[in-house]
């Protein structure tokens, strides 16, 4: 509990039980809110609950939720990354059509190495140069998608024998039942979480989020660490390409369409702070899995696919709403 | 408390302020203790005393923005409850801030009407009556720039005036003046004593905030003195004199400071020859040996903030040779300085010095991370044991390691500060204005934890405006004014005129050349 | 004549505009034409008229992405609901509509402090949400043919719609620079704290932005939709990030306190002209898609060289 | 003390930057050679979203083929890109250009009645291709040139049926909500199977927006939901893969027939392994010499047959060999 500070006047129980509410809640709040969606769903629709449509769920969420891992950190390191839509097609369409052309493993390699110079170009113009990362991302986004329809001119592009290529093992194989893209996901946010909190890197990544100026002052090689922080996101846009591409065995040039807004909902209702300095990769997954939820419990209910975008809408309000109350100790604000 | 009512109603009628027995605490510290203060018609009332005294915290009980925990202010006798800053500027008492607080694309004229803009036909602005307005009070100001340009063109002398002009808008009965003439030249402070002057005669009660002798005593018509927040007395300022007001503020006289001994100096660790960066400070000098403290005095603007961050490579130098041990080098950035040893506690701790939302231990291995990472991963054991040997040791108070340092008082985040850069074992500590904001028993352990550094064989520069801290730290001081070294004492030849004179540029001996006044 | 060239010397955007046009006139003999300036008002007033309004927005140091679902609901009922009520009706609830979102995000940010980016991300999540379930994944289609004549139609050969733009330009240029409202948007954004202490009630200015932002959202959709004499559900996806980049290249700054209305107008007509441009010189719009990108990061890049003197010697 | 005015030498600065990226254009512009001679026939296309699948990609290529071969035409070839407001303001441009005829591959069959309205009455002919407009636009619009998707949702629903055996639980997926082609075989199929199979209960129907990824989800959403599943209709092949590739993981891809529309490659690929069970065959290329061949006649004044079709056949296993593999 931090030193008690001498209240002003009121300083009735009341007001400190509130804080402490609010403290817990903000802490906690992310976990109870997946725990009652889960309850809510499972009660109202009797499949919920079975492990096929759990596993079901997380592969589906699995390619949004290996690119949140790493914008988080993005985030986390004080900026913003919307190109990772049109990056995701480019990956998924680059690493489809290298498949045939010379093998899997070449695909893979070319594709990781292609979307990782993508990710330079976006940490050279945030962190070297400086220039607003909503702005930049955003022109990205867009240049990114012309890149990829002037690279297949406008093709699909498809994998022709889908049956006898290991490349499958990616998105359509299970061990010991749990699907592939759910164990990369989850594997990867392990990782993920792991390097944020237990390795230097992870540190500076808090720091140059939390005040960039001081962590300049210590030492710290500010630009380095953002375009650092572009790089991890485009490796992860371009496992999940891998998984994408794996599991539809092909792919259309606008595939990764409206990502970059889904994924940034899924960070910042985990917590996430969009100021930087603040937030962790498994919060992320949980608030990837509850968006992966709210969509899947309300089409098991027969509701139309529509309905979960007004359910996503009020629990990303109320989510942050409830971070910074705890913050502040005060639900509202009063100027 | 001293006979003060006599001095305080010589006029006879109602003081047009009245404080009487206001006190105010933060955790950890009494920043007034029944402090009384009064202001009459037409006077201009000094307010002095050491950085830490307590002065802002009683400027801003004055202005509205804190409320005293006991005592009471009157206005023209009849005693007042301010709520907000509003409050006070609709009762007449005004506050000019010592940082600017204006709207840079604003234009001048909607700056000082901001938020009490003339209407017309109740959605639209006037602007004929408004510039009408401002034109007038710039022209009583005698300001010569135009009401319509932004505020964002304007030179930091003209913005004060902005500022001036918008406190007249309420017809003040009291204004506040905190440091106006921090960053002003000789001759923009001529204009500013010009305007106070005005004010005085027009029947405004004027209280003005500073601790520069040679204002006070040119401007003012009664000085009160505070010392670690309690009252120290009132002097009429034509019946005193510097000595006696210096003696009250500082509280112990300075002889005593001489016979404190310098140590044999060691060996020669830094040395700075022709430092300089066009337009901010130029051929700069020195060299720092293990064991001794170096101060670097001046007034604000004077450059040294930007010469230590060149000393710490966070500035490039344009001209000029820094050698480490005798051996030339090149820094590049502020890890490049680390790892030669240098280390600095930045000026602004909130800002500089510390991640805020981490905790004490993240902050402070944060330097030198590669020393608990191996193969990038992180000895958390390690790393907590070496800050609490630093808790230990600068004595800070906090639950746990785990604690976010902003939770902590001033006084203990800048011991983290501190501990920060220790935990990188340097072989120089520069620290910058390391007790600004600290409550004054704090300040007196960090003073003694410099000498103690200095002791164990640290090479040591202390960057500070206070001229007692200056004093009590230093075994040579560098003057700096205007971007240049002016003169450079040892602790045995100090006196305190030749102190002042050498950062206000009028160096009394020939040696140095006569610095022209810096446009 | 002086005082254009000094606004043009502080807004770069109009140069890059006058450039474009001595080059496409010259590249293509259907570009300098009075009617082809005229569809390139009409064509520009949809992203035009919400930057206005976003301009507002930015300039208080706010930001507002549900503007593209604000579009299509306003453009949904519009078309849906005049059958039932006739036009004029169905035409003010939609507009109404529009009010009542921003209200909604205005408050939202007001009271609990939320961060506009997130409050309005998730209602162009909802709003879009509303959109499907009030039209059931239907595109609407205006019976009446008076509607979309309306947005074909012109007066003294000037089509309507350029001119409600070019009208609704100029008033939110008083309202910016001349109105109480207007200097203390650049107050709130430039300085809160100044502002806060100098008692502007920061709140509602922030609540009228969003309103104003909502109502200038939903008549760009209404107006789009005479020009359809439909509405889709998916009217407006992505108009919120090129009203931000029309805003951009106007010349106001994300984080608040700078920015015109004739600047966001230049912005504005920049993509306009560019895409007109394109196409008429039958660009594949593959590469209408890097360059439009490219010049946004350029534009980016040379503001801050310009602008941005940074302190001397730091090299962190 | 040092005082930064703002300095003038910047504001030079910034227009000389901005002359260089002018100067780089016209250069660009120039090499592309782009004035044409007049005497020929100039016809403007505005396609619906040539990235989205390579349907459309091989009908753009085919009709930029099929106008070379002819000397007496130039074509001025644009993409809507899905952009209902943008394909509006090409519609705009090129009755600005007064082009001889405009076909147009309607992004949504309602929003574009309006300003195919304002070609007709600036005199230009309008060929609408691959997707038909609404009933009030008919009026407005010399010839539609296009498969016939309504008979196509017909046959589809034959297929279905018969192999199906007249009865069986089946779900559907649709194309992109409000895109004309995707409503006109919704209701083709719908309808013919409530007439040739009463028995065959058509459970739930959701959108795939032409994405084989999304249908794959939305195929995945069914098979937890529903325990039997004996058929599925998808607004095309690419969507019909999708859920091939969802039944698959699950393993229950061999107790479901598959069927589809515009046969894909990849649809005849399934085909000839057995896992896919029907298709409607369209070429892009003849969808595009025709939509050409409707335009200049129109052009030249000839009258055109208002609803001109051009057969898609019916495409199973066992008279696939009849087809040679589709290219996109």
């Amino acid at each position: 509990m931090k030193a008690s500070l001498p209240m002003s006047n009121s300083s009735t129980v009341a007001t400190d039980n509130r804080k402490r509410v609010l403290q817990f809640l903000g802490k906690h709040g992310i976990l109870l809110a997946f725990l009652l969606c889960m309850m809510i769903f499972s009660l109202t629709t009797d499949r919920f609950l079975s492990t096929g449509n759990l596993l079901t769920v997380l592969m589906q969420v699995s390619i949004l939720g290996t690119i949140a891992l790493g914008v988080t950190f993005v985030v986390i390191g004080g900026n913003l990354d919307l190109s990772v839509g049109s990056l995701l097609s480019f990956a998924t369409v680059l690493v489809v059509d290298l498949h045939d052309k010379v093998g899997p493993t070449q695909a893979i390699v070319l594709t990781i190495v292609f979307t990782l110079i993508i990710g330079a170009i976006n940490g050279t113009l945030v962190g070297y140069l400086k220039l607003n990362s909503l702005i930049v991302t955003l022109g990205m986004l867009s240049a990114i998608q012309g890149i990829t329809l002037i690279y297949t001119s406008g093709q699909n592009v498809d994998i022709q024998d889908q049956e006898n290529t290991w490349f499958a093992f990616f998105g359509r194989e299970a061990i010991f039942g749990i699907p592939v893209p759910a164990i990369i996901f989850i594997g990867l946010a392990i990782i993920l979480q792991v390097v944020l909190l237990k390795t230097a890197f992870g540190r500076k990544v808090f720091a140059i989020g939390g005040n960039g100026v001081a962590a300049a002052f210590s030492g710290i090689y500010r630009n380095r660490m953002v375009f650092s922080t572009y790089l991890l996101s485009a490796f992860t846009t371009a496992c999940a390409a891998i998984i994408l591409g794996s599991r539809v065995m092909g792919s259309q040039n606008n595939v990764g369409q409206g990502y970059e807004l889904q994924v940034l909902a899924g960070v910042i209702l985990g917590g996430t702070s969009l100021l930087g300095g603040s937030g962790s990769i498994m919060r992320t997954v949980i608030g990837i899995l509850i968006l992966g939820f709210i969509q899947n419990g309300l089409l098991l209910l027969g509701y139309p696919y529509y309905a979960q975008w007004l359910v996503t809408w009020v629990v990303i309000i109320l989510a942050v709403w409830l971070d910074i109350a705890a913050k502040r100790g005060r639900l509202l604000n009063d100027f | 408390m001293t006979a003060q009512s006599s001095l305080n109603t010589q006029t006879g009628d109602t003081p047009l302020l009245q404080l009487k027995g206001v006190s105010k605490s933060f955790p950890g510290v009494k920043a007034l203790d029944n402090v009384d203060l009064d202001v009459n018609a037409g006077e201009v009332h000094a307010l002095l005393g050491e950085n830490g005294a307590g002065k802002s915290t009683l400027m801003k009980v004055l202005a509205g923005i804190y409320h005293p925990d006991e005592g009471e202010i009157r206005i023209e006798g009849t005693p007042v409850r301010m709520q907000k800053p509003m409050d006070a500027k609709h009762m007449g008492v005004l506050l000019i801030h010592q940082e600017l607080s204006l709207v840079p694309d604003l234009s001048v004229a909607e700056n000082v009407f901001l938020g009490s803009l003339p209407k017309r036909s109740g959605l639209f602005v006037n602007n004929r009556e408004l510039h009408e307005r401002c034109g007038a009070i710039l022209k009583r100001l005698n300001c010569r720039f135009k009401s319509n340009i932004p505020v964002k063109h304007l030179s930091v002398a003209n913005q004060q005036m902005v500022e001036i002009a918008r406190a007249l808008v309420f017809t003040p009965k009291v204004v506040i003046f905190d440091e106006p003439t921090a960053s002003l030249t000789d001759y923009e402070k001529v204009v500013l004593f010009e305007v106070i002057r005005e004010l005085k005669s027009q029947g405004t009660g004027i209280v003005y905030i500073s601790h520069r002798m040679d204002e006070i005593f040119e401007l003012s018509d009664r000085i009160t003195v505070l010392r670690d927040g309690q009252y120290r007395g009132t002097f009429a300022t034509r019946d005193t004199d510097e000595e006696e007001v210096t003696k009250r503020m500082i509280g112990r006289d300075l002889e005593s400071l001489a016979e404190v001994e310098s140590p044999e100096p060691g060996e020669r660790i830094i040395e700075v020859h022709q430092l300089g960066i066009e337009g901010e400070f130029r051929d700069i000098s020195f060299d720092v040996h293990a064991g001794e403290v170096v101060g670097m005095y001046g007034l604000v603007g004077a450059g040294r903030t930007q010469v230590v961050e060149t000393l710490f490579g966070i500035r490039k130098p344009e001209r000029g040779t820094i050698r480490i041990r005798d051996e030339l080098v090149h820094l590049s950035s502020p890890a490049d300085a680390i790892e030669h040893g240098l280390a600095l506690v930045p000026e602004n701790r909130k800002e500089q010095g510390l991640v805020l939302g981490m905790n004490c231990r993240d902050n402070t291995s944060l330097p030198n991370l590669a020393e608990y990472t191996r193969m990038g991963w992180i000895d958390t054991a390690k790393e907590t044991e070496v800050f609490e040997r630093y808790q230990e040791q600068l004595q800070i108070k906090t639950p746990g390691w785990y604690q976010a340092t902003l939770n902590l008082s001033g006084g203990n985040q800048q011991k983290v500060v501190i501990g920060k850069w220790l935990s990188t074992q340097p072989s120089v500590l520069i620290l910058d204005e390391p007790t600004r904001g600290i409550d004054v028993g704090s300040k007196a352990e960090i003073h003694q934890l410099i000498r103690d550094l200095a002791k164990s064989g640290l090479a040591v520069i202390v960057v500070s405006s206070e001229m007692p801290e200056i004093l009590t730290v230093s075994d040579r001081i560098l003057a700096l004014y205007n971007g240049t070294l002016t003169r450079v004492f040892k602790r045995a030849e100090i006196t305190e005129d030749d102190l002042i004179r050498a950062i206000t540029g009028q160096s009394a001996d020939a040696a140095s050349e006569p610095v022209a006044s810096g446009a | 004549m002086h005082a254009f060239i000094q606004s043009v010397k502080r807004q770069p955007i109009w140069l890059f505009i006058i450039a474009c046009i001595i080059f496409f006139s010259f590249s293509n003999e259907y570009f300098f034409a009075v009617n082809n300036f005229q569809n390139i008002l009409v064509q520009t007033s949809t992203i035009g008229l919400i930057a206005l309004g976003m301009t507002f927005v930015m300039i208080n140091g706010n930001i507002d992405l549900s503007v593209g679902s604000t579009v299509a609901l306003a453009a949904s009922l519009a078309v849906g609901l005049q059958g039932a009520l006739g036009i004029p009706m169905a035409v003010v609830i939609g507009l109404g509509a529009g009010v009542l979102i921003g209200a909604i995000n205005g408050l939202i940010v007001w009271k609990t402090g939320v961060d506009a980016f997130i409050v309005t991300l998730g209602a162009m999540i909802g709003v879009r949400g509303l959109v499907f379930v009030y039209t059931e994944e239907q595109s609407f289609y205006a019976s009446n043919f008076a509607y979309s004549d309306f947005g074909m139609s012109s007066i003294f050969s000037l089509p309507v719609l350029a001119l409600i733009f070019i009208a609704l330009t100029i008033v939110a240029h008083i309202l910016l620079k001349y109105t109480l409202h207007g200097r203390n948007v650049y107050a709130v954004g430039g300085n809160r704290k100044a502002a806060i202490e100098a008692g502007i009630k920061v709140g509602p200015h922030m609540l009228i932005n969003f309103m104003l932002i909502g109502f200038m959202a939903a008549l760009s959709g209404i107006l789009l939709s005479t020009q359809m004499g439909a509405s889709t559900p998916n009217l407006g996806r992505d108009y919120e990030l090129w009203t931000i980049t029309a805003v951009v290249l106007g010349g106001t700054r994300l984080n608040g306190g700078a920015g015109t209305i004739i600047g966001t107008l230049g912005g504005v007509l920049a993509i306009g002209i560019l895409r007109n441009g394109m196409n008429l010189m039958q660009v594949p719009s593959f590469y209408v898609l890097v360059i439009m990108g490219s010049i946004l990061i350029t534009v980016l890049f040379l503001d801050k060289r310009l602008n941005v003197t940074a302190s001397k010697g730091v090299q962190i | 003390m040092s005082h930064n005015r703002p300095n003038p030498s910047h504001k030079t600065l910034a227009s000389t930057a901005l002359k260089s990226v002018v100067a780089s254009f016209t250069v660009a512009a120039l090499s592309m050679g782009v004035a044409q001679a007049e005497d020929r026939l100039r016809i403007g296309i505005t396609q619906n979203n040539v990235g989205v699948d390579s349907y459309q990609t091989t009908y753009e290529t085919a009709f930029k083929e099929a106008a070379a071969q002819r000397d007496d035409v130039a074509t001025v070839v644009l993409d809507a890109g899905g952009d209902v407001a943008r394909q509006i303001a090409q519609m705009q441009d090129l009755i600005q250009q007064n082009v001889d005829a405009i076909i147009i591959w309607p992004t949504n069959g309602q929003a574009v009645v309006p300003v195919v309205r304002q070609a007709h009455n600036a005199g230009i002919p309008v060929v609408v291709t691959n997707s038909n407009i609404a009933e009030a636009g008919q009026d407005f619009i010399a010839s539609f040139s296009g498969p016939n998707n309504i008979l196509q949702g017909q046959y589809s629903a034959e297929m279905m049926c018969d192999q199906l055996g007249g009865e069986g639980q089946i779900v559907q997926i649709t194309g992109q909500p409000g895109y004309t082609t995707a409503i006109e075989r919704q209701k083709g199929f719908e309808d013919r199977l409530a007439e040739i199979c009463p028995d065959v209960d058509l459970m739930e129907s959701q959108p795939g927006d032409w994405n084989r990824e999304k249908a794959q989800r939305v195929m995945e959403g069914f098979l937890t939901k529903y325990d039997t599943i004996d058929g599925v209709y998808s607004g095309d092949d690419n969507m019909g893969v999708g859920a091939l590739n969802a039944a698959k993981a699950a393993g229950r891809a061999d107790e479901i027939k598959f069927f589809g529309a515009t046969n894909f490659a990849v649809g005849y690929e399934a085909m000839e392994r057995g896992e896919y069970h029907g298709s409607v065959y369209q070429s892009p290329a003849e969808d595009a010499r025709n939509a050409l061949q409707t335009a200049i006649d129109v052009a030249n004044g000839e009258d055109v047959p208002k609803l001109n079709y051009f057969d898609t056949p019916k495409i199973t296993q066992d008279n696939m060999s009849e087809f040679e593999k589709p290219v996109f």
